[in-house]
């Protein structure tokens, strides 16, 4: 019997955990990549993209993509989808201007518009997590509703807001050589980097993607968490049409009209899994200044804005595709 | 604490008249079971019999349409297993109920990570989950890995980990071995012999009727959806038990 | 069937969308001219889809309304339905966007083709040096892709207006303000923006402000709001062609009434245009607020 | 020891088998009593909506949605979703058009639109199916590129299409007293019916959303499967962008606008799963016509235009409650 | 067709020097293995030790990374497990892999409906499920309940079922009996008797180890991703095997 035991039983080897460690950042890793390129292709084809001042641009504008982004990538670990937050932009955009023109004072316009942002993510929440119904169909029907609501407001006027305030700041301004939307761009990113992957918060949100019964018999508050990413996203929505508003210096229900699908667009480019259980903000991050990228690039290297939509449809394509490639060699599941 | 079953007149768990619907199908028809701290008691019965939900109605997985829960003599009633964990009710599921994308000891702490004003301390995580899985002689490669890359095993030996780990006062355990290889299944019935002796009140629920001799202070047969017979351990063997189990089909 | 004329007439205003100013304001002229005349007057918004504006022409001659107002979304697409209005012996007018010649009574409203002429004429007067040029247009609207057209049709008799970049806000004023950002940073000898509709316009003006180039650049567009009269009076807006939308919709009301009445109506019902400049910018100013 | 097999064992009840038989068909229940009450709503507060003009004029409406909402169901039975259709609509009507134009015989016009639907499916379920890329991403790459592709063959403008051929036939014309556009979305609604519930293709569909590894365990072949649903909702919405053609006489890119999210509320709201596995076509039918019925309603009432969006959004969260509450009690897990 | 197992000369399944690794963990590290037609098959090991893996490879759910399986002699290669179901490859495999929302009597025939011009012939098929569930004693109150509400047992019971119905030349079972009650486990050893007389080859993966001895001719043991030990089961006992399984950890 001894010839067995004479056989090699070596231990498992460890040389290869580097793998084990790049397989969950492989997507990451693809989308960073190809955001470098996008980048290096723009700076050799116009003089202009790699200036600072452009540079700030973007990133001024990629900051109300950004903030909702951040918020999406919670709602979307859990499973979970919200496609009224372009909706929530175009309410709180118009019902921020409505404020500050029946004369509230800034701050407490903002305050009152990030609580109703908060509170219709409540709601929608509530009928999702306690009332089971399919996030896609409430907040479906919430895109609906509250685009009807800002409509309703302005009576489709764009109601202008006096500049010089700290409210159009919050758009125009700049703070330590930044515009002001990028650094709440930032902050948000940091928030929620932290939370997501530090957290017991975070991670109770990615139990619950991956499997939610598994998460309520472990006595996690499934309903209360679940409902607390979409009053995330209300939130968040409501500071990106503060945001917009500051920017416009003028408040409409025309604002963000499709917003929710370049939002969408940026948190799964990032790599975060639409089935939910997995979740990476610095992906996200990547993503929405790729889209912002591309967007700010096509225009600079005078491309016919016929073909703008096409292009970008075919960037992002390419960019998940080559991802999925990348990913699935190192991550191979069978 | 009583350390032998008899000494205790309180019993740990008393569940009286538990009936369960799905659907049409009568899953529980009104079963009554008491459970002494420190004692094991065995649960089996046919595939169907309701084992599986009779338990999920203890952990608080489902509620019953009807009937009452006593804990230590006090009435309790809850709506999510949430209530029953934080009474100290653990429960190995059968289907296991892990978060596939989260990694082993994420998996062990579900739900109570060790935390500093809201943050994990995933150090303190990792190190303890070494620790409770060397208890269990569970060996696991890298406690980082997912626990989808496992095997079938070695994601069963984690739920039992999570379940045995946190003091409970009563453990259900539904077919925890069923995917063990031997040495586990040792492991797993030295187990509950040591929480046995801290006073716990054990459910095993098993088709290895050999185990149940092993640990078992008092078995329990389940027959579609009611309890048909109870037996101290001293006074049943095997083959009076499969009849039992398997019932009318055989007479 | 004359014999109902004492009763109140309903009509139906079928609208492209509610979220630019210059439809509600159509719709509000309308309201107040029905109320004026006595009749009933429902809207429909169909949110850009043009064929809602076909289901909702269907229905309104299934509910048998006196007479439809129309702004078209595809003007080749609403002939059919306008076609069953005829039929079924309801007038059909149309608003603002120009319809192909069929049984329509009346067409009200501006040639925005030639107004983009107009405006263009405008510019070459108002900068006779001319100067490097960037559109905000919007692709999805048919109507301002006309004004697009007549403006570029115009300016390309002479070459003092080179144009170097196009750029398509979609209508949605955030995207025409990144858009315009873009163009701005893009072409920093640009000297004259041209904005095709009232999304873009204030897009446009949001994005000269935060880029600081009101000292180098020009604007010209369409549709006034609060934003643009600000930028008429720092100067670097030179001048918006201002329809008067509620005269367009008074007077497609007038006209259906006097169809109601047996009477006849011209087939073409001008409103005029103006361009806002510095000069007469002030009766507007009430307007906008 | 007797004294426990003298205990009750009786057989279980076979009474109940009613709620057996109940429970999967709760949601067409729920969907088709909802129909019904909006149809008796209306038919009491407007004399003309109960008319048989006014009906059919419905039918005729709702039958674009309809049709692409049939294949949506195979689409998101097996777990997938297809946000591109409505930009297929715009993109084949707007080639319809062109086509016709360029002087190509109707009946071949047909068959290339046809054709080109089936082929823009068959691309974005190759990426799906094969390159393993989520339907979300690839679908709204799609939204983007093929309506880009559409406004540059159209710049923007509309094209007219003579009528009085047999093409402007499909959308206006007649056939046994119905509207052809209704005889076509009868005719998709009845094979949809047939495939998905009595062919063996119809199965392995729901397989493949139920557990799509076990499916391929068995040996169905999933990937042809799963591009296939694709070339099916892209034919649909061929189909779809040629009965809007022909009805409205003119191709155009700005056709069907938001047409996407108004199918897949069709599907959802007559209890089709949004996670795949369970799919009903009679329920699909249900869902198109209450929301078509809802639009049209909402006119004949003459509801303010600043409400409608609202009231739509509204009826279809209450519609989808009332399906959940109603399916919960029978279909309990808990 | 050769009853008994020697008289076979070339095996039913041959597979050499299969490897297969998942990411930095190496499942298999080249695995030969022979069964003859006819044969059971018992494959044992720990937890992890690569039994499912090397039984997925085989039944084409897993491609290798490297080796080679012949069939009666041919050499095969399939990269989708319907190649090697068209070959008579069943598997049962452990997470039973079963569709939760189709019906019984749908999850027996998944991939081999009874059809005509495309069409599912229902009433035959439901007819065909409740003959094959009487042949494995299996007894499930309607044919018409979807997976999803069957207890763990009963989803089981369909897997095998489903695996034995369709004459397989190669049965392979991981794990088939461990959430069974004891007559159904009966029933299962008495099926692997009645196929392994039709000259179907089994592979018969279980920790209960008492089983391999009633109904294996063979038992081969893995252990980290190799096969350690071959045994014709004359040649074994229970404490051997055991020693063999658990491996360095004892020793
Ligand atoms: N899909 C996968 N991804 C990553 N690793 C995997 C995967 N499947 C198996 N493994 C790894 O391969 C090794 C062998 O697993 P396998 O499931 O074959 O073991 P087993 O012998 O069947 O064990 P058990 O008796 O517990 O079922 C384990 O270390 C496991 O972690
Ligand atoms: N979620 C559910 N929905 C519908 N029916 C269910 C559900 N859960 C259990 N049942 C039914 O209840 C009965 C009892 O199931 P249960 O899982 O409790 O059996 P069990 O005794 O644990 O069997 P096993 O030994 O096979 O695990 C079965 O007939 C089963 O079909
Ligand atoms: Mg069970
Ligand atoms: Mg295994």
């Amino acid at each position: 019997m001894s010839h067995e035991l004479s056989m090699p039983r070596t231990p498992r080897t460890n040389a290869l955990r580097l793998i084990d460690h790049l397989g969950p950042q492989a997507q990451i890793l693809a989308i960073a990549l190809f955001f470098i390129a996008c980048c290096l292709v723009f700076t050799f084809m116009t003089d202009v993209f790699a200036t600072t001042g452009n540079v700030l641009n973007l990133l001024r504008q990629a900051a109300p993509n950004l903030i909702v982004a951040i918020a999406m990538t919670f709602v979307i670990t859990t499973g979970g989808i919200d496609l009224s937050v372009g909706s929530i932009v175009a309410l709180t955009n118009a019902l921020a201007a409505i404020l500050l023109q029946q004369g509230l004072p800034w701050p407490l316009t903002i305050l009152a518009i990030l609580l109703v942002g908060g509170l219709v993510g409540l709601i929608q929440g509530w009928f999702i997590a306690y009332q089971g119904i399919p996030a896609f169909i409430v907040t479906l029907a919430g895109l609906s509703i509250l685009r009807g609501v800002a409509l309703l407001m302005t009576q489709g006027f764009s109601i202008p807001i006096a500049s010089g305030t700290g409210f159009t700041a919050l758009g125009r301004g700049w703070f330590l050589g930044m515009p002001a939307p990028a650094i709440l761009a930032i902050l948000a990113a940091l928030a929620g980097l932290i939370t997501l992957s530090r957290t017991v918060y975070g991670r109770h949100i990615v139990a619950i993607g991956a499997n939610s019964e598994a998460a309520r018999r472990t006595g996690i508050p499934t309903r209360r968490l679940t409902a607390s990413v979409y009053v995330m996203s209300g939130t968040a929505a409501a500071l990106a049409g503060i945001v917009i508003a500051a920017r416009l210096g003028s408040g409409s229900s025309n604002a963000a009209v499709g917003f929710e699908l370049d939002v969408i667009a940026a948190v799964v480019l990032g790599g975060t899994a639409l089935i939910g259980g997995r979740g990476t903000i610095v992906g996200t991050l990547l993503g929405a200044l790729t889209i912002a990228c591309i967007g700010n690039g096509l225009i600079l290297i005078h491309i016919s804005p016929f073909f703008t939509q096409i292009v970008t449809g075919a960037v992002i394509l390419i960019a998940i595709w080559l991802n999925t490639r990348l990913f699935s060699k190192l991550g191979r599941r069978r | 604490m009583s350390l032998s079953p008899t000494a205790a007149t309180i019993p740990r768990v008393s569940m009286r008249g538990i009936k369960k619907r799905f659907g049409a199908v009568e899953a529980l028809r009104g079963v009554d079971l008491d459970i002494m701290p420190g004692e094991c008691l065995g649960l089996v019965g046919d595939n169907a019999a309701g084992k599986s939900t009779f338990t999920k109605v203890l952990a608080g997985a489902y509620v019953a349409d009807a009937g009452t829960i006593a804990l230590d003599g006090q009435m309790v009633s809850y709506a999510e297993p949430a209530e029953a964990r934080a009474r100290g009710i653990e429960m190995v599921y059968q289907d296991l109920s892990l978060c596939d994308t989260i990694d082993v000891a994420g998996n062990l702490f579900l739900g109570r990570e060790p935390r500093r004003l809201g943050f994990l301390q995933r150090r303190r995580m990792e190190q303890k989950a070494a620790a409770m899985l060397e208890a269990l002689e569970i060996r696991i490669p890298h406690l980082r890995a997912t626990v989808e890359q496992l095997s079938g095993g070695q994601r069963q030996a984690i739920a039992i980990a999570r379940a045995a780990a946190f003091n409970p006062r009563v453990l259900i355990m539904d077919e925890p071995t069923s995917a063990l290889a031997v040495a586990e299944v040792e492991a797993v019935l030295a187990l509950i012999g040591r929480v046995k002796a801290l006073g716990v009140a054990v459910v095993l629920i098993t088709h290895r009727l050999q185990d149940l001799f092993r640990v078992c202070d008092r078995i329990a047969v389940m027959y579609e959806g009611t309890k048909v017979a109870e037996r101290a351990i001293g006074q049943t063997n095997l083959e009076d038990l499969v009849r039992l189990i398997v019932g009318e089909k055989y007479t | 069937v004359p014999t109902l004329a004492a009763e109140a007439p309903t009509f139906a205003l079928v609208q492209i969308n509610q979220q630019a100013l210059f439809f509600n304001q159509v719709n509000a002229g309308a309201e107040a001219a029905a109320k004026k005349a006595g009749a009933n007057l429902v809207i429909y918004n169909a949110n850009n889809d043009p064929a809602s504006q076909n289901n909702a022409i269907e229905t309104y001659i299934e509910q048998k309304v006196q007479g439809i107002i129309v702004d078209a979304i595809d003007v080749n697409g609403i002939m059919p339905a306008v076609q069953e209005a005829a039929k079924a012996g309801i007038p059909v007018i149309s608003v603002d966007a120009v319809l192909p010649p069929g049984p329509q009574k009346a067409q009200v409203g501006v040639d925005n083709g030639k107004a983009g002429a107009d405006m263009a004429e405008f510019l070459e007067k108002s900068i006779p040096a001319g100067g490097k040029l960037g559109i905000v247009g919007a692709l999805n609207s048919a109507i301002q892709n006309l004004r697009q057209k007549g403006f570029e049709d115009r300016l390309k008799a002479s070459d003092k207006f080179p144009i170097v970049n196009i750029v398509d806000g979609r209508n949605i004023q955030d995207n025409a303000m990144s858009a315009a950002e873009n163009l701005l940073t893009g072409n920093p000898d640009l000297a004259v923006v041209y904005a095709t509709g009232e999304p873009a316009m204030v897009g446009t003006v949001a994005a000269v402000e935060s880029q600081g180039r009101q000292d180098s650049v020009k604007v010209v567009g369409w549709d006034l709001t609060a934003e643009s009269i600000k930028g008429i009076d720092a100067g670097y807006v030179l001048g918006v062609v201002q329809q008067d939308p509620a005269a367009m919709g008074a007077a497609a009301i007038e006209a259906l009434m006097k169809l109601h009445a047996g009477k006849t109506v011209d087939k073409e019902i001008n409103v005029p245009v103006t361009i806002v400049t510095k000069s007469n910018v002030d009766p507007y100013r009430a307007v906008f607020k």
